[in-house]
């Protein structure tokens, strides 16, 4: 119980209110949207971006950025389905794009990490080199129905007590990461490195490995959620995933997982992902103009980073006249 | 690692003749240190001596070239400050490292969380806290973050990390810098306690009367070397302050006969909430006007208000008769004011960039004709004042990261006396630089007033205050508590009126 | 790293030499007017953003949504055309938007203290989705002719583009108020450390909130420049540029972290990635491949001075005619 | 691994050795290089078409379906014994587009078989590009009917109100002529789409009494998935969630449908969904039934006979005035008002005939 209340302590509970009060919102207006199809409707759109934030979350907390997701999970998703259709079954399949997202993952850790390059440009480069990488690959195929394995195909149609599993998949990703997060060493240290990272030097943390770990550990993500990509979509091309990597780290920041590091957590970053996938929805349900819906769409997310940005601002820190102190 | 009881007739941590260079430069050429179990050992030296190397070396931060360090007889593992840890150093820096992001639990079991079943376990790591800061006798709540709490709360938590891992050797790099003499007095409490248990405490102070009231040893290093060790009580100061500097020196407060003029700043009922409230005085020229007070009594809060670094919620700033607009640094700085501000690395310097582009950052107006900047009469006047402030540099393009904290301290100076104001604030303008330096700084500011400055200053060096001001304005918890003259200052009188009266809680 | 800085921007420039020599050995159509002028009109638009994002970058700052500010302006200047207003009055309308888009961003970080990289995320769907609100699904064509000669044709007797003129003088602006104004010097110093900018009496949010302004209105111009390049203004130009500018700007050796930076090392990235791509094109490369070439040449820029000053270190530490005697604590005193 | 990033490379070593050794070729202009090219082609004899180089531009090449229009380019290009490359942005727009016209340009091919990424941004590239001499036929989609006079001809698929009103008769079908009908298409600023789309309006509201557009007009009941699968499964939801009573989906993009379909499946939902769809693409979902019909034309004959048109332009048989006309392959076609060739009525696929279909394209 501890644990929950924990878990929603402070950070978190900013986004939920507003995830509520966004879908109470669109519920009155469109009572369909209450609806166990509304929501399902929501928890299979989120599954892709909510798995890459939580990816993306251990990399924020170091005060570090990854762009290169987008491009990644495209590329895993094509090879996935393209290896199936070549005959290596679903396991090659996986076990390629595993082996591509810790490529991936390997080589922005070890020039972020070791050689002390900023991840923005490091992850903004391989964005480039894996996008056009990958279009090579592609070069005008796409991945059509038949060549996706029907095991990845099934789970992205199917569903276990009406939640589709996709959802599911996400919401174990996040279980199991939200507890690394809290309760694993290791994973803590991603907080000390982005909340101060000389002091973590100085605290004997194995800051580099820490990086390096968690550029792995996104890029293994991203690689494996190209098979839930895939699921999704039962299609894949060279478009697949464009332009994804904004939408993460929209996520991220709406969920409170701050840019400057340090604070912020995967249920955070997962709520962000439906909070946004919420808002989009209910842009459509409140009978808005459709050319109108992604300017609305900007503004919203302006007004939860200022939001959530006004609640941490409240909390004081030690005033001179009566602290503790004197 | 835990030694079982303290053994005063074998070392606990031998470090001989160590050296250590960074590229061409060497740190360390013949550094040793000599620790007993059960001392307070201070390391005493000019900044540059090499104190922090040596003392990083022991950290684990850096690793040596030369020269053999023992723990408990045994070879001590260098180069890693995780291996340093779990040999028991524990090292509290001058600028506390904590993680403002973390709890005040989790950051004194940074790295080192305990778990159970291999999970982090936050209820044992919150109430092995909780007691370690009430063995230390203060009050923190464990669940706090660490961002915004005091720097002298700072400073107990890494205390409570350094107890945490029952470390035999503790060192503390200028731990008082920053406190106010109540908490200096809670540090020692603390420091004697942990001398009874045994452990080894290293003492890094710039205030020889701290080291004299706390210390047993001390180990006195110049350039890079050892100069010697003794015992505190067959020393005195003046001994040390010559075996520090290999000179005499002359005067620390080289006080000149102030000529006091007209009044100069008015600050009228300035308040902000939370912060201070209803401050009042005037500064003349020619006049070295103190705030004294404890940390945290509000006064860098007053002179950053007065500057424009922060807005207030009322009163007024009125330099020469016209008021100030609130919020507006450029403004106070083109009407004739400076501001040598208290955190020399974060608010005084660009550390990466060149001291001609440090100088020169208040003057650009100046120095431009038009909208052009003429880069030679930037160079020009930077030079000029490195040569008048007498600063030790190897090109004026070398950014001001390479020099020692004393000649960072002249760079800031020469950029504020560059703009020649009317009116100086300084913000302890000597902290964590050398007795040398020191000196100058007084001599400086001194000269300054005396052609017709006015001096606005913070101290928490009470012996600074006494030596330097004409007038003492003390502040406790934001308030204005009395002001004394020059002649009826003394210590007591500051101390009572700073701690209301009342000293202990 | 200072020094260095210098060597990288030396680098840069050396490498539109080197451009510029690849393209003509690997095609024989490379190394002509005309393929310059394809070159020039090329870039305008990148580059112009990217002298006011070098400003913004040096400051410590970011803007992601130049690509939909560029893209709002044109969207605003097509609706406005559209509905009857005079073209020139249109196009003061395009830059009036870039600039209040940029003051807009500018307000949102320096009054809300709200972090640029998030910010500029959200304006960049804001601003996009304005563009959609205006145009719908109609986009704007039948400029004047006048104009659209202006905006593809030559400077006559020249192989020239006009907007090459805009581009220089522009160019020459960015460059001096960088490198020679007080203006620039804030903000570099903003970058390196902004705190001690503002207890050295530099405005800084003013200069903040200046610097995303001009950012925006440079977006504003490129804007204009887009659509008249293109004879129309629609509401979907422009997807993805932002990252492509600032791609440029931090190869052109300006530093992520702010405080480190120079313009013509800019100028140079932005023609040498304009050259490199004409190179690599006429030589029968495909569009996938310049993509990777992107990818590399940004890594490159970051490896390669990493890599460089490390060499030199290790050079310097062994070098024995250095034993000045100097003694002082390198570390962090 | 292919080895498509440097599919010129032995051209391109080729040519720099010719660089290398005769500087001259550097400074030859492009005016110069074009009126050698041209002055070579004016001659009108077949063999000569052997000299003929036509640049292929599809939107973007990563798309599947510009690899079908470009095979039937490859072929006719074969047949007539033109040298074709198939060169172009990896992103669908205009101005990515114009630097690959520049390049047509400034590498002197003889023509250009085009599909417009965008109906205004590239014209004046394209002018600039007829100035120089090339000849210009735009396939599968157009530029701007008021800027027609920058291509030779356009080789669509049909006329736009024989696709539009097609697919409304495959909805109606499929939902008894009865009920709400939406759209989702790819960009709102896709020219052939809206289009079509203009041309489904009237003819559902006079045609079908029972058949409505949700929302009460055309604007409310067209959603644009972007040509993006991710954007268009959400445009998909956000139909079912405006109008949860919605009948049918017309999704005249490839994209559009294939997404529709897959989420029609995923969620079980009950909407009939028909448009525009590759075969290939399509034919699970036809299979299991999840989608009744969907049409397509056959993009192969489409970049077949563009190049056809351009060939026979170039050799003088053909000027593309309204009324003319040329053959291609076994087929004859009549330029009409718009200097618009079309190729013919859609095919449609079903469960019938869908497994020879998705073996082709």
């Amino acid at each position: 119980m501890k644990a929950i209340t924990n878990v929603f302590r402070a950070r978190e509970m900013p986004v939920f209110l507003a995830l509520v009060v966004v879908v109470g919102i669109a519920g009155i207006a469109n009572p369909a949207f209450l609806s166990a199809a509304g929501a399902i409707d929501i928890l299979l759109g989120v599954a892709i971006v909510a798995i890459l934030a939580v990816g993306q979350t251990f990399v924020i907390v170091m005060r570090h950025i990854d762009l290169s997701v987008g491009s990644l999970i495209g590329f895993t998703s094509f090879i996935i389905g393209d290896l199936y259709a070549q005959g290596y079954g679903l396991w090659g399949g996986l076990a390629a794009a595993l082996g591509v997202g810790l490529i991936v993952g390997a080589a922005n850790g070890f020039l972020v990490a070791y050689l002390k390059l900023p991840s923005l440009v490091v992850t903004l480069g391989a964005l480039y080199i894996v996008r056009g990488v990958f279009n090579d690959y592609a070069f005008g195929r796409t991945i059509t129905a038949a060549m996706v394995p029907p095991e990845v195909a099934w789970i992205g149609l199917n569903r276990l007590g009406g939640i589709p599993y996709l959802f599911l998949i996400g919401l174990a990703l996040v279980i199991v990461s939200g507890l690394v997060m809290r309760r694993v060493k290791a994973a803590r240290d991603l907080y000390a490195i982005g909340s101060n990272p000389a002091a973590a030097e100085l605290a004997g943390i194995p800051v580099a490995r820490r990086v390096f770990g968690a550029f792995v550990l996104n890029g293994a993500i991203t690689g494996l959620a190209g098979a839930v990509m895939l699921g999704r979509f039962n299609a894949a091309n060279a478009n697949s995933g464009l332009a994804l990597e904004l939408l993460v780290i929209a996520a991220c920041v709406v969920g409170g997982v701050t840019i400057a590091g340090g604070s912020g957590s995967v249920w955070g970053a997962f709520l962000g992902a439906i909070l946004l996938q919420a808002i989009t929805r209910t842009i459509g349900a409140l009978g808005i103009p459709q050319f109108w819906q992604q300017a609305f769409n900007g503004g919203l997310i302006i007004l939860a980073i200022a939001f959530d940005k006004y609640l941490n601002s409240r909390v004081k820190t030690t005033t001179i006249m009566g602290s503790q102190n004197d | 690692m835990v030694l079982s009881s303290p053994d005063t007739g074998r070392p606990v941590l031998e470090m001989m003749h160590v050296a250590k260079s960074f590229g061409g430069v060497k740190a360390l050429v013949d550094a040793s240190l000599t620790l007993y179990a059960g001392e307070a050992h201070a390391l005493l030296g000019e900044n540059g001596a090499g104190k922090s190397t040596l003392l990083k070396t022991l950290a684990g931060v850096h690793k040596a070239d030369a020269g053999d360090v023992t723990l408990h007889g045994k070879p001590f593992e260098q180069g890693s400050t995780k291996a340093s840890i779990e040999q028991g150093i524990a090292v509290i820096y001058q600028e506390p490292s904590l993680f403002p992001d973390l709890t005040l639990a989790e950051n004194v079991f940074i790295g080192r969380q305990l778990t159970s079943g291999g999970l982090v376990d936050w209820p044992a790591m919150e109430r092995e806290s909780r007691e370690l800061f009430a063995r230390l006798g203060v009050n923190l709540d464990p669940h706090q973050k660490a961002r915004g709490i005091s720097i002298a709360d700072q400073q107990i938590v890494e205390i409570a990390k350094a107890l945490s891992t029952d470390a035999r050797v503790i060192v503390m790099d200028e731990p008082t810098a920053a406190l106010s003499s109540k908490e200096v007095e809670r540090l020692f409490s603390v420091v004697r306690n942990l001398r009874e248990q045994g452990s080894a405490v290293v003492f890094v102070s710039h205030r020889l009367d701290e080291v004299f009231a706390l210390c047993d040893r001390m180990t006195v290093m110049r350039d890079g070397s050892t100069v010697g060790s003794a015992l505190i009580a067959d020393t005195s100061e003046v001994d040390v302050v010559r075996m520090m500097v290999g000179r005499e020196v002359s005067e620390l407060f080289p006080k000149l006969p102030p000529k006091i003029g007209d009044v100069v700043l008015e600050v009228k009922g300035l308040s902000l909430e939370g912060q201070f409230s209803d401050i009042s005085f005037e500064v003349r020229a020619g006049e070295i006007f103190a705030l004294a007070g404890l940390v945290g009594s509000g006064r860098s809060e007053v002179i950053r208000a007065v500057f424009g670094i922060d807005r207030y919620d009322s009163g007024s700033v009125v330099l020469n008769g016209q008021p100030l607009p609130p919020g507006k640094p450029a403004v106070s700085m083109a009407s004739g004011i400076g501001l040598v501000p208290e955190d020399r690395r974060q608010q005084g310097l660009f550390m990466a960039s060149s001291i001609a582009r440090n100088v020169a950052v208040t003057l650009l107006k100046k120095l431009s004709s038009w909208i052009l900047l003429r880069k030679k009469r930037e160079e020009s006047t930077a030079e000029a004042w490195a040569e008048t402030l007498q600063l030790k540099f190897a090109t004026l393009a070398d950014p001001v990261e390479r020099l020692s904290g004393g000649n960072q301290q002249k760079v800031v100076l020469s950029k504020w006396l560059a703009t020649e104001p009317q009116v100086l604030i300084v913000d302890e303008p000597t902290r964590g630089i050398d007795v040398g330096t020191k000196a100058e700084v007084h001599r400086l500011l001194s000269q300054k007033a005396q052609q017709g400055m006015a001096v606005l200053m913070v101290s928490s060096e009470l012996p600074e205050v006494m030596g330097m001001a004409d007038r003492v304005f003390v502040m406790r918890e934001g308030m204005h508590m009395g002001t004394l003259d020059r002649d009826e200052a003394d210590p007591e009188k500051i101390i009572t009126l700073a701690t209301g009266g009342v000293v202990t809680r | 790293m200072i020094r260095w800085n210098l060597t990288w921007d030396k680098g840069v420039g050396l490498f539109l030499i080197f451009a510029v020599l690849l393209g003509s050995l690997l095609s024989d159509n490379f190394a002509n007017a005309s393929n310059l002028s394809f070159v020039l009109r090329d870039v305008t638009e990148f580059a112009i953003i990217a002298l006011a994002m070098t400003f913004l970058i040096i400051s410590g700052e970011i803007d992601l949504s130049v690509a939909s500010t560029l893209n709002l302006s044109s969207a605003s200047l097509g609706f406005l055309y559209r509905a009857g207003v005079p073209f020139e009055v249109a196009i003061v309308g395009g830059l009036l938007v870039g600039l209040a888009c940029g003051l807009f961003n500018g307000w949102l970080v320096t009054k809300l203290g709200l972090p640029s990289l998030a910010v500029t995320i959200a304006t960049l769907a804001l601003y996009r989705g304005l563009s959609y609100a205006l145009l719908g699904n109609q986009p704007v064509n039948e400029l004047p002719e006048f104009w659209i000669g202006i905006g593809y044709g030559r400077i006559p007797g020249t192989f020239l583009p006009w907007s090459t003129i805009l581009l220089v003088v522009l160019a020459a602006v960015a460059w001096f108020v960088l490198h020679h104004t007080r203006y620039g010097r804030w903000t570099f110093a903003i970058g390196v450390n902004a705190e001690a900018a503002k207890f050295s009496g530099i405005p800084v949010q003013r200069t903040k909130l200046m610097l995303f302004a001009m950012t925006g209105l440079m977006s504003g111009v490129a804007g204009v420049v887009y659509t008249l390049r293109f004879a129309s203004a629609s509401p979907d130009g422009a997807v993805g540029y932002e990252l492509s500018i600032i791609a440029a700007v931090l190869f052109g050796g300006v530093s992520i972290a702010g405080g480190i930076g120079t313009m013509w090392g800019v100028i140079a990235a932005v023609l040498s990635l304009g050259v490199i791509r004409s190179a690599l094109q006429l030589a029968g490369f495909t569009a996938n491949s310049l993509l990777i070439v992107s990818g590399g040449l940004l890594l490159i820029s970051v490896i390669a001075p990493k890599v460089t000053e490390t060499l030199r270190n290790r050079t310097r530490a062994e070098s024995k005619d250095n034993t000045k005697k100097t003694i002082r604590e390198v570390g962090n005193e | 691994m292919n080895n498509r990033l440097f599919k010129s490379g032995a051209r391109a070593f080729a040519l720099s050795a010719v660089v290398a050794l005769g500087i001259a070729g550097c400074a030859s202009t492009p005016e110069a290089t074009t009126t050698e090219e041209t002055s070579s082609s004016t001659e009108t004899t077949t063999e000569t078409a052997e000299s003929y180089r036509i640049a292929i531009m599809p939107k973007a090449i990563n798309i599947g379906y510009f690899s079908a229009w470009d095979e039937g380019a490859q072929k006719a290009c074969e047949e007539l014994g033109a040298s074709c490359d198939y060169i172009g942005p990896n992103e669908a727009t205009g101005p990515a587009q114009v630097q690959f016209i520049n390049q047509v340009i400034q590498e002197g091919y003889d023509a250009l078989v085009i599909s417009a990424a965008d109906q205004n941004a590239i014209v004046p590239a394209l002018q600039e590009a007829a100035a120089a001499g090339i000849t210009i036929v735009t396939s599968d989609a157009d530029v701007a009917a008021e800027s027609a006079d920058a291509r030779l001809v356009t080789v669509l698929p049909s006329a736009a109100d024989r696709i539009g009103t097609a697919e409304v008769d495959w909805v109606a079908e499929e939902i008894g002529e009865e009920g709400c009908v939406t759209i989702l298409s790819a960009a709102a600023t896709a020219a052939n789409q809206n289009v079509w789309i203009a041309a489904m309006g009237p003819y559902l509201e006079a045609t079908y009494p029972n058949m409505s557009w949700c929302g009460g007009d055309l604007e409310s009941a067209t959603f644009y998935g972007d040509d993006d699968a991710t954007k268009s499964v959400e445009q998909f939801n956000a139909i079912l969630s405006q109008y949860p009573d919605v009948a049918g989906i017309i999704a005249p993009t490839t994209v559009g449908v294939l997404a529709a379909a897959q989420e029609k499946k995923a969620k079980g939902a009950s909407v009939a969904v028909t448009g525009l769809g590759l075969p290939s693409e399509m034919a699970p979902y036809i299979e299991d039934g999840t989608i009744a019909k969907v049409g397509l034309w056959n993009p192969i004959d489409l970049g077949y006979v563009a190049v056809y048109a351009a060939v026979l332009g170039m050799n003088g048989e053909f000027d593309g005035s309204v009324g003319s006309t040329f053959s291609a392959g076994e087929g004859s076609y009549e330029v009409v008002e718009g200097g618009i060739a079309y190729l013919g009525d859609p095919f449609t696929f079903t469960i019938d005939n869908i497994a020879t279909f998705k073996e082709i394209y």
